[in-house]
């Protein structure tokens, strides 16, 4: 599986070259691989009905995650659709996208797609699920805004990578939690630990988290504007992966998850809810929509809806029904894109209201449209009567509120029947309209519908395949074995037929008097616009602005309000800290340690305090160098004072150096000006007293302690016999401690190379060769 | 006390007491070059007493040496140094005070060129102290 | 003949900094003195410099004398509360032309408690002095001219 | 050893050769060739062998100086090297003549040799040489070349990072004058058998404070965005990958050796710290338009998740750090040296002055997508097996609202990678477009040769995730078992 | 009284109180050339206070800062002088 | 003396830190330079004060009786000092040439690198 | 606008603080001083000669440039850890020969190393001193 997997990739990075060389077979070719993928799933279809297929591959980027892969009922049934739409899809493409330029960037793009698409539903490990997830994300990030140049296409991009990656990132922490409660991102163990993780105190946070990033990427309510939007993106790319693959990923992975997480109230509740708003949101919405693919767009929005009511239900036929849709689904809503594409091709317009009376000009996408179409609205002989069926059946036998369960899943699949009419009768009926610029369609157009089409018609007139193909699904859902029994017609009239009958003259009413509805169905566009899209739309608008305000309160260019900010933590930091974990007291004896201050010595101290007050006083240049001096002189003094010869030596000659350097470069700077208000210097002045205080206290508290230094005394006594020195600071400085010094005199080697080049480097200046050397 | 301790003793408050004069000077004298008059000498000669206090209380000869070079450093620099204060001093119009009888360099620095004329003295109006 | 006085010098100073005027002690100093003067040599092109001995040590005791004499006067104005000093700048002109005389005129001038030299004019014909006590201008002149001028020729002749 | 003394070598050779462009970037070549063989030799000896000491100068620790390379230490030079080499190959062809001739190259080396000193060193002041070695050849190469923005940039970046210094050097001294040693064993063992007395925590807040200014953590970051920007892309990218890092490193070092008495506390407010930093920082990105900006403030955010690691502290998250680390330099850098790339190209660094390159730029829209996702979290890339980590080990320890931020910051950086995306390379062609002059053949390969192998090295970096994982396990078992670091420096018994 | 006694207890006192005075003028000014001049008066008496302490303590090794301090100390007012004669009257 | 200097050095802090707020550049280095100062001085102090005892190793022995000063700290702040002195060297060219190119001591003024409000 | 005076006296303080500059350097591993303070002394000589006549005359006084003197310097440091290296020994360490020569003492690679400092710190504090003095004089043009 993981050679199907990487043997997708690889030919998305060769498309682009095969696009090059062949523009007109490019699509064939890459449509051979899905192809190839298909033939290879239906041969190993006995092993995937029976026990199912598992790969390990030995690839573990962190403990717990792994490359398996697994191929059961479930499984199957999602990659078959996936390579078969896919393999129909490149070849439509290549007939849809030719002449146009990166057409090989869409070929590698869609193979990406698939590919991801293919590891998503073949793994067996919730990361690695992830991983694939979130690649269909960037994928259809990318074909959604393939006209990347028209602002539409960059936002609706945009929108359903936001909403989709976002939902992605809360499922992932839902992975992750499901991985700590239940010791495993291994789904088919998870299975095993359904009951811990269901009374785990973090189920229903899982729950939510799932319900995100499944609602999400499915598009159900709120988060269901997305999918419409992306409707910008080429008609391959709708059908493929807005329609019958990638939006199904949140489906699956409810299917998926089912055994382990479903069966609870939590979960009924919450996807049933989900699902049935969704269902009558976007079915009800499509019926307003004039651009046929936004109104493909919002059914599928509604079928998701209906799929995710399904499994919200979990009852055995409940998850039956979905199996069976599911198929069904994929199969006429990919025909009913690749016709959508194919008209638009032909006429240059996606616009029911410009479109009437096709069917003589496209006769074969005719017939692709009405097996969709019929399959769609439900009628006997095609996939989608049967799940109609059971759809009913699964409400019908829920065990509760089956009135009301029922009463809203009619009147969501009354606006299937609608949209059926919509895309058959009402674009393909009638007078036909005359288009400036017609042309027929390459065979791919309507041969790439055709087929799902008749796929349709094939599933309901073999039962056998059908139950087979969703029954192995089921059990895979249900967690337990499931056996579905189909017919081609039913043999008697049951519940569900008449609900059926029933659904199909709603819909055929409903859709002739749509013009009656427009008023309310626009209320409710409007509220649905207001809603949820509005406020994303007010997020991502808003975030920038928000994010500039913020940053510039703490941003605001001065240099002081920052040092304010860290001084400020600091302070606040060893406040709390003094606070909540006990501070150091006061020291003690503090007079007595000060007694022995001698008059020599405490007139140090005032010369440097003077020092310093002059420093902080002076207004103008010269005299806050020399105060700088007198501060340095003084420190310099202490060290005379306490036998660091060396070290006044040193301080004496920087401090020289360093009234020389403060000259020469600030001589010409202006006076030192005052510029802070009374209150600034006010709350500076507490703020920086505080610090000092601090900074005394913690030298008397540490003073205050024993100490014993082992350098101190290892250093005096190695001095000499083994540093061959008496001056013990020397040899710390050239011997014991060599490399500080080297370190250090490297600093003052770098620190005159950046000196003269501040000075000799100007912008502006001409550097000539051979004159600027020091 | 020791002949030897008493010279060095002698030597130490000496010298201590011409500082402190240097320093009384500066504080006291009513212009610039009245103070640096009255202390860059006494302040030199105080530290060549205590460095020859020092000298003679070590005995020895490297440190006796060293006293020895310190005053004969402070001996060549620090009436440089204190030339050249004085010049920048009267060069950026630090005033006079008023009590002084004559100024024979007044307009005799040529201030483009640098150049230092030598010519007939002329007298100069006192003026008052501007602050900087 | 001055560079080896210099030469000298400098490994006396040495050896006496050292710590023991050993032979080897004076030896090194002749070492690091070449060392030092080859570097110094650009900086100092070619001088004259003090060559009699003798007649130094007889200026530097006049001048001991000299100093301590005039610092108590200062200590005396210092120390009195009224200000009796007559300050003036003096304009002295010079006989000596050798640049190395007039400095040492200058710094020994400075040196001197109460006279301080400001500049030497651009022709080194004249040398300002501000002095604090002086009674009368020309007589100010003199007392430098014969005094210490006079002196510092001496030494340098 | 070797890791500071080859670009040492060379840069001294070049300073003794001033002003030879031709020479210096030979020399520059040469050396961050020499440190990639060096740096790789250290880290398989290391990985080998164990944590190895030596005693400069052959002075028995903790009396002499010892350098002591542990697997994280031995991974961080190795990353270095890694950027050294990149970002110099990419300054061949991209730095101007004056810069070039006033000692871009040996700086940059320079740069590199504090940064492994500092990696290395198992010395506390030591370590503050090596920092202030870091600092003055990032100071001269930020105000190298002088305008006026650099030069403002310059002044910040001066005067903050100095403050680190202060907070460094009083901490060091308060540490020395409280135990007696500068040694990191020596005082890993004295500061565990501290008494309550000893005010070890409030020290620690002083180290607490100088690392994050240095890591730029909030809200003591302002620096970096302020200056970040200034200098031209071979200058700030390895600023970019590497400075800050030494700060979480120095920060790692701290809080896993010396301080590590009352971790519910001093780990708690690093926790709150990342929390912050995450969010503050993503916010800035939001703000800007200039591209050098925004992945300016990506680093600061960024760094959150480092540090978060850290504040967990548990061999996990600890990994999740060194993981994270490595990682991030690569992405970071390749960013860095992109938006050189589309300035070049677009003749902008401004995203709304750009535009449409993802249709003329194909390559240049794969080599910034790769790193923009990555840095985004977006698997399979790096950067989400070094998210999950974290993650993994926040919800472990129930920390729900840092895993909710810390989420959210992830969506944040990838709308913040989207819209430069939109922008940049999508939408019509930008205006800024018309000034710009076609490349020379060897300037591309220079220049996306070297971005090239940086995007390359990120993608291997996620393929082979699991080993490099297994690397950062046994580095952060190494970092939370002083024992052997203490053992290997001071000998066994000890 | 010794001769420690002496250096302690009057000589450095002396030296302090001269400090002091020093830096009065220093604060003061009012000029420029009036605290370079305090500030070279204090580095003589930083001068004196080295003998003083010297003999104080017995530490000789504190001569070789004073000789540093006085070629040094030279520079640094000589370098002030320089540049105030050639600063612009503010 | 270790009580009197730490308050000097608690001085040094608070006023290195206030120079350090004020808004000229001047001011700025002045801050930085008298917190260079203050962490010098509290390393020498916090090591505890000797006094007048240098640590020399006097001649003929080979080590030094108590009491000594500690040759340690000496050690790290002469480096710290030198290193101090070419942080102050480069900080003050820098600051000479912000002035340029700003036209202005005033730190409020060099704004233009990182507020969001001011991009050019 | 230059002093006579400064001038004269310059001739001679020069080569004492040379003189004196080597003084801390050789004796500073017995007594204060080293190669540092010994560096910054030299550096005060070329810089007091700077002052006293000209930047040019300076550097030509100087004869190298002050970035090969930091470089040399850096060698020295650099190369004085390396006998240690090849050795077998680590970095840094110290070799001293047996035999004392006079002045100088025992030979040592940590004299090389304090030599070198004292180059480094010559070479970096002219650098700065003359380009801070260079650029001053350019401004005033
Ligand atoms: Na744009
Ligand atoms: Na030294």
């Amino acid at each position: 599986m993981l050679n199907a997997v990487l043997a997708a990739f690889v030919l998305a990075f060769a498309a682009p070259l095969v696009a090059r060389h062949m523009p007109r077979q490019v699509g064939t070719i890459a449509a051979l691989l899905p192809a190839g993928i298909f033939v290879w799933l239906l041969n190993q279809a006995e092993m995937a009905l029976g026990p199912g297929v598992v790969e390990r591959w030995p690839w573990s980027p962190l403990p717990g995650v792994a490359l398996t892969f697994r191929l059961d009922g479930l499984s199957l049934l999602m990659a078959l659709i996936i390579s078969g739409v896919g393999a129909l899809i490149l070849f439509y493409a290549g007939a849809y996208m030719h002449g146009q330029a990166q057409a090989g960037r869409l070929y590698a793009l869609l193979l990406a797609f698939m590919a991801s698409m293919l590891g998503l539903v073949l793994a067996d490990n919730l990361i690695a699920l992830f991983v694939f997830w979130e690649l269909t994300s960037i994928t259809s990030f990318l074909l959604i805004g393939w006209h990347f140049q028209e602002e539409r296409s960059r936002a609706a991009a945009l929108q359903a990578l936001i909403v989709t990656g976002g939902g992605g990132l809360a499922l992932l922490a839902g992975f992750v939690l499901i991985g700590l409660v239940g010791g495993t991102w291994e789904i088919a163990e998870l299975s095993a630990q359904a009951g811990t993780l269901q009374d785990s105190v973090v189920y229903l946070p899982i729950l939510l988290l799932l319900w995100l990033g499944a609602a999400s990427k499915s598009a159900q309510f709120p988060f269901h504007f997305w999918l419409p939007g992306a409707m910008v993106a080429p008609t391959p790319v709708s059908a493929y992966l807005h329609s019958a693959t990638m939006v199904k990923a949140g489906v699956y992975l409810l299917a998926r998850l089912s055994p382990a997480l479903g069966g609870t109230s939590e979960w009924s509740l919450l996807f049933m809810v989900t699902g049935l708003v969704t269902l009558l949101l976007g079915g009800w919405l499509s019926l307003k929509q004039n651009d046929m693919k936004r109104m493909l767009a919002y059914s599928t929005v509604s079928s998701l809806g209906l799929l995710v009511t399904l499994l919200g239900l979990g009852t055995k036929l409940a998850t039956e029904a979905a199996a069976l849709y599911l198929l069904a689904h994929a199969l006429f809503k990919g025909a009913l894109f690749m016709v959508a594409g194919a008209i638009d091709h032909a006429t240059g317009t996606r616009d029911l209201r410009r479109l009437r009376g096709l069917a003589g000009a496209l006769p074969t996408s005719a017939l692709a449209a009405g097996l969709a179409g019929l399959s769609m609205a439900g009628l006997p002989l095609l996939a989608g009567f049967a799940a109609k069926e059971f759809i009913y059946e699964a409400a019908l036998f829920s065990g509760g509120g089956v009135w009301i369960l029922t009463l809203l899943l009619l009147a969501g699949n009354v606006a299937f029947v609608v949209v059926a009419q919509q895309m058959t009768l009402r674009i393909f009926a009638g007078a036909s309209l005359s288009f400036e610029s017609f042309h027929a369609p390459a065979i791919p157009l309507w041969l790439a519908a055709l087929v799902p089409g008749a796929l349709g018609l094939a599933l309901g007139l073999l039962p056998d395949v059908t139950a087979t193909l969703a029954g192995a699904a089921a059990r895979a859902i249900y967690g337990a074995p499931v056996t579905i029994h189909l017919f081609v017609l039913p043999g008697s009239v049951t519940p569900m037929l008449l609900l059926s009958a029933l659904t199909i003259a709603a819909g055929i009413l409903l859709y002739r008097r749509r013009v009656q509805l427009e008023p309310w169905l626009n209320w409710l566009d409007q509220g649905a616009r207001l809603g949820p899209e509005g406020a994303f739309q007010r997020l991502v608008e808003g975030l920038p602005h928000f994010a500039a305000r913020v940053t510039a309160l703490q941003q605001n260019g001065r240099l002081r309000s920052y040092v304010l900010w860290i001084v400020g933590t600091w302070l606040l930091l060893l406040g709390l800290t003094w606070a909540l974990r006990g501070g150091p007291g006061l020291p003690a004896n503090l007079l007595v340690r000060l007694s022995d201050l001698r008059f020599h010595e405490l007139i140090l101290v005032l010369v440097i305090l003077a020092g310093l007050a002059s420093v902080m006083l002076a207004n103008t240049l010269m005299t806050l160098i020399v105060s700088l001096g007198v501060v340095g002189i003084g420190t310099a003094i202490v060290f005379i004072l306490f036998g660091a010869p060396d070290l006044a030596m040193t301080q004496f000659s920087i401090e020289t150096l360093g009234v020389i350097l403060f000259v020469l470069v600030l001589y010409r700077l202006p006076g030192v000006v005052r510029l802070s208000p009374r209150r600034t210097v006010l709350r500076d002045s507490i703020l920086t007293g505080l610090a000092g205080a601090v900074i005394t206290l913690m030298i008397l508290i540490i003073t205050d302690l024993p100490l014993v230094s082992p350098l101190k005394t290892w250093f005096a006594g190695a001095s000499e016999p083994l540093g061959h020195g008496h001056n013990v600071v020397n040899v710390i400085l050239v011997d014991f401690r060599a490399i500080d010094t080297l370190g250090e005199i490297t600093v003052l080697g770098i620190a005159a190379i950046g000196i003269f080049a501040l000075l000799k480097l100007r912008p502006g200046r001409k550097v000539a060769e051979g004159k600027d050397g020091p | 006390m020791t002949l030897i301790e008493g010279l060095t003793a002698l030597l130490l408050l000496t010298g201590a007491f011409f500082m402190l004069m240097g320093a009384v000077g500066i504080v006291r004298m009513p212009d610039l070059f009245m103070r640096m008059s009255a202390t860059t000498k006494s302040a030199t000669l105080g530290v060549s007493f205590m460095m020859l206090a020092v000298a003679l209380h070590f005995n020895d000869l490297a440190i006796g040496a060293r006293a020895l070079a310190t005053i004969l450093f402070v001996f060549l620099t620090a009436p440089i140094a204190a030339h050249m204060i004085a010049r920048a001093g009267y060069l950026r119009g630090v005033s006079l005070w008023q009590g002084t009888i004559s100024d024979e360099l007044q307009g005799r620095y040529d201030m483009e060129t640098g150049e230092l004329e030598s010519g007939t003295p002329a007298m100069a109006p006192p003026q008052g102290e501007p602050e900087d | 003949m001055n560079w080896l006085l210099v030469h000298v010098l400098l490994a006396l100073v040495w050896a006496a900094l050292s710590g023991e005027l050993t032979p080897i002690n004076v030896a090194g100093g002749f070492v690091v003195g070449f060392l030092v003067l080859l570097l110094a040599r650009r900086a100092m092109g070619s001088q004259r410099y003090v060559t009699r001995v003798p007649r130094v040590l007889r200026f530097a005791l006049y001048f001991v004398v000299m100093l301590v004499q005039a610092n108590l006067r200062v200590t005396l104005e210092v120390l009195t509360p009224n200000y009796k000093a007559r300050p003036a700048i003096v304009a002295v002109p010079l006989d000596i032309r050798d640049e190395v005389a007039i400095t040492t005129l200058a710094n020994l001038i400075t040196l001197t408690p109460g006279t301080l030299s400001l500049d030497v004019s651009s022709d080194r014909r004249v040398l300002y002095v501000h002095a604090m006590f002086v009674t009368d201008v020309e007589a100010f002149r003199l007392e430098i001219k014969d005094g210490l001028e006079q002196r510092v020729q001496d030494v340098f002749t | 050893m070797l890791p500071i003394l080859i670009p040492f070598l060379m840069a001294i050779l070049s300073i003794i050769n001033w002003g030879n462009r031709v020479l210096h970037r030979f020399l520059a070549l040469a050396g961050s060739v020499g440190l990639l063989f060096a740096a790789l030799a250290l880290l398989t000896t290391v990985n080998e062998q164990g944590i190895l000491s030596s005693n400069i100068g052959d002075w028995p620790a903790p009396f002499g100086i010892v350098l002591v390379a542990d697997l994280p230490a031995a991974i961080m030079i190795l990353m270095a090297a890694i950027v050294g080499l990149a970002v110099l190959v990419y300054a061949t062809a991209s730095m101007d003549k004056g810069r070039e001739r006033f000692g871009y190259y040996p700086l940059i080396l320079l740069l590199l040799m504090g940064m492994c000193g500092a990696f290395l060193t198992g010395d506390l002041f030591n370590l503050y040489v090596w920092f202030e070695i870091m600092l003055i050849a990032s100071f001269a190469l930020l105000a190298l070349g002088g305008s006026r923005a650099q030069l403002e940039g310059s002044v910040k970046y001066f005067a903050l990072n100095l403050l680190v210094s202060a907070f460094m050097l009083t901490g060091i001294g308060l540490l020395y004058g409280m135990t007696g040693s500068l040694n990191l064993a020596a005082l890993a063992q004295t500061l565990r058998a501290a008494g309550p007395e000893q005010p070890v925590t409030t020290v620690a807040i002083f180290f607490m404070i100088a690392f994050g200014i240095k890591a730029a953590m909030f809200p003591l970051y302002f620096w970096l965005p302020a200056s970040y920007h200034t200098p031209p892309v071979a200058v700030s990218a390895i600023f970019a990958g590497l400075l800050t890092k030494v700060g979480v490193f120095a920060l790692i070092r701290v809080f896993t050796l010396l301080f590590v008495q009352d971790t519910a506390w001093t780990h708690g407010l690093l926790l709150a710290g990342a929390a912050l930093t995450m969010l503050s920082g993503v916010l800035g990105a939001m703000a800007f338009d200039d591209i050098r900006r925004i992945f300016a403030f990506h680093i600061i955010s960024q760094i959150a998740y480092m540090v978060l690691g850290l504040a967990l502290f548990v061999p996990m998250a600890l990994a999740g750090t060194i993981f994270y680390m490595v990682h991030h330099i690569l992405v970071i850098v390749s960013l860095f040296l992109v938006s050189g790339l589309i300035a070049r190209a677009g003749g902008s660094y401004f995203k709304a002055q750009l535009g449409g390159l993802y249709g003329t730029r194909p390559l240049l829209a794969l080599l910034f997508l790769v790193p923009a996702l990555s840095l985004s979290g977006v698997p399979p890339l790096s950067g989400f097996w070094a998210k999950l980590t974290l993650l993994r080990v926040t919800l472990a320890q129930e920390l729900w609202l840092v895993a909710a931020i810390a989420l959210l910051v992830g969506l944040l950086t990838l709308f913040s990678m989207v819209r430069i995306w939109l922008s940049a390379f999508w939408g019509p062609p930008g205006p800024a477009a018309a000034s710009v002059t076609p490349m020379r053949a060897g300037e591309r390969r220079a220049l996306y040769g070297s971005t090239l192998a940086l995007v390359t090295l990120t993608l291997a970096l996620s393929l082979f995730a699991g080993p490099a994982f297994e690397l950062a396990e046994r580095a952060s078992e190494q970092l939370l078992d002083p024992a052997g670091y203490i053992a290997a420096v001071l000998g066994e018994g000890s | 009284m010794t001769l420690h006694d002496l250096a302690l207890y009057l000589v450095l006192p002396l030296l302090g109180i001269a400090l002091l005075l020093a830096l009065w003028r220093l604060l003061r000014g009012p000029r420029t050339p009036d605290r370079v001049v305090a500030l070279d008066l204090m580095v003589t008496l930083g001068l004196g206070t080295i003998a003083g302490y010297a003999i104080a303590t017995d530490q000789a090794a504190l001569l070789d800062v004073a000789l540093v301090l006085a070629l040094i100390s030279f520079l640094g007012t000589t370098a002030f002088a320089y540049y105030l004669q050639r600063r612009p009257e503010a | 003396m270790e009580v009197a200097l730490a308050i000097v050095i608690g001085a040094l802090y608070a006023a290195g830190l206030y120079m350090m707020l004020r808004r000229s550049m001047v001011k700025l280095i002045a801050g930085l330079v008298l917190l260079g100062y203050a962490s010098n001085l509290l390393i020498f102090v916090v090591s505890r004060l000797t006094r007048a005892r240098p640590p020399l190793v006097p001649e003929g022995a080979q080590g030094i009786a108590e009491p000594f000063a500690d040759p340690v700290p000496q050690a790290l702040i002469l480096t710290a000092i030198v290193i101090g002195f070419g942080l102050q060297a480069f900080a003050l060219v820098l600051v000479r040439r912000a002035y340029q190119a700003v036209n202005n001591d005033d730190l409020d003024q060099v704004t233009a690198s990182d507020r969001p409000d001011l991009q050019q | 606008m230059t002093s006579i005076i400064l001038v004269v006296a310059t001739r001679l303080i020069f080569p004492l603080m040379l003189m004196f500059s080597l003084f801390l350097l050789l004796r500073g591993h017995d007594a204060p001083g080293g190669g540092f303070v010994g560096g910054l002394m030299a550096a005060s000589a070329f810089a007091l000669f700077a002052l006293a006549t000209s930047v040019t005359r300076a550097r030509d006084a100087l004869r190298r440039s002050t970035f090969r003197l930091i470089g040399i310097g850096l060698l020295f440091a650099f190369v004085s850890g390396l006998p240690g290296l090849f050795a077998g020994s680590p970095f840094l360490r110290a070799l001293w020969t047996s035999t004392e020569l006079p002045v100088i003492g025992k030979l040592s690679s940590v004299l090389l190393f304090d030599t070198g400092v004292l180059l480094v710190v010559v070479g970096v504090t002219l650098t700065i001193v003359f380009a801070m003095a260079e650029a001053d004089e350019e401004e005033e043009e």
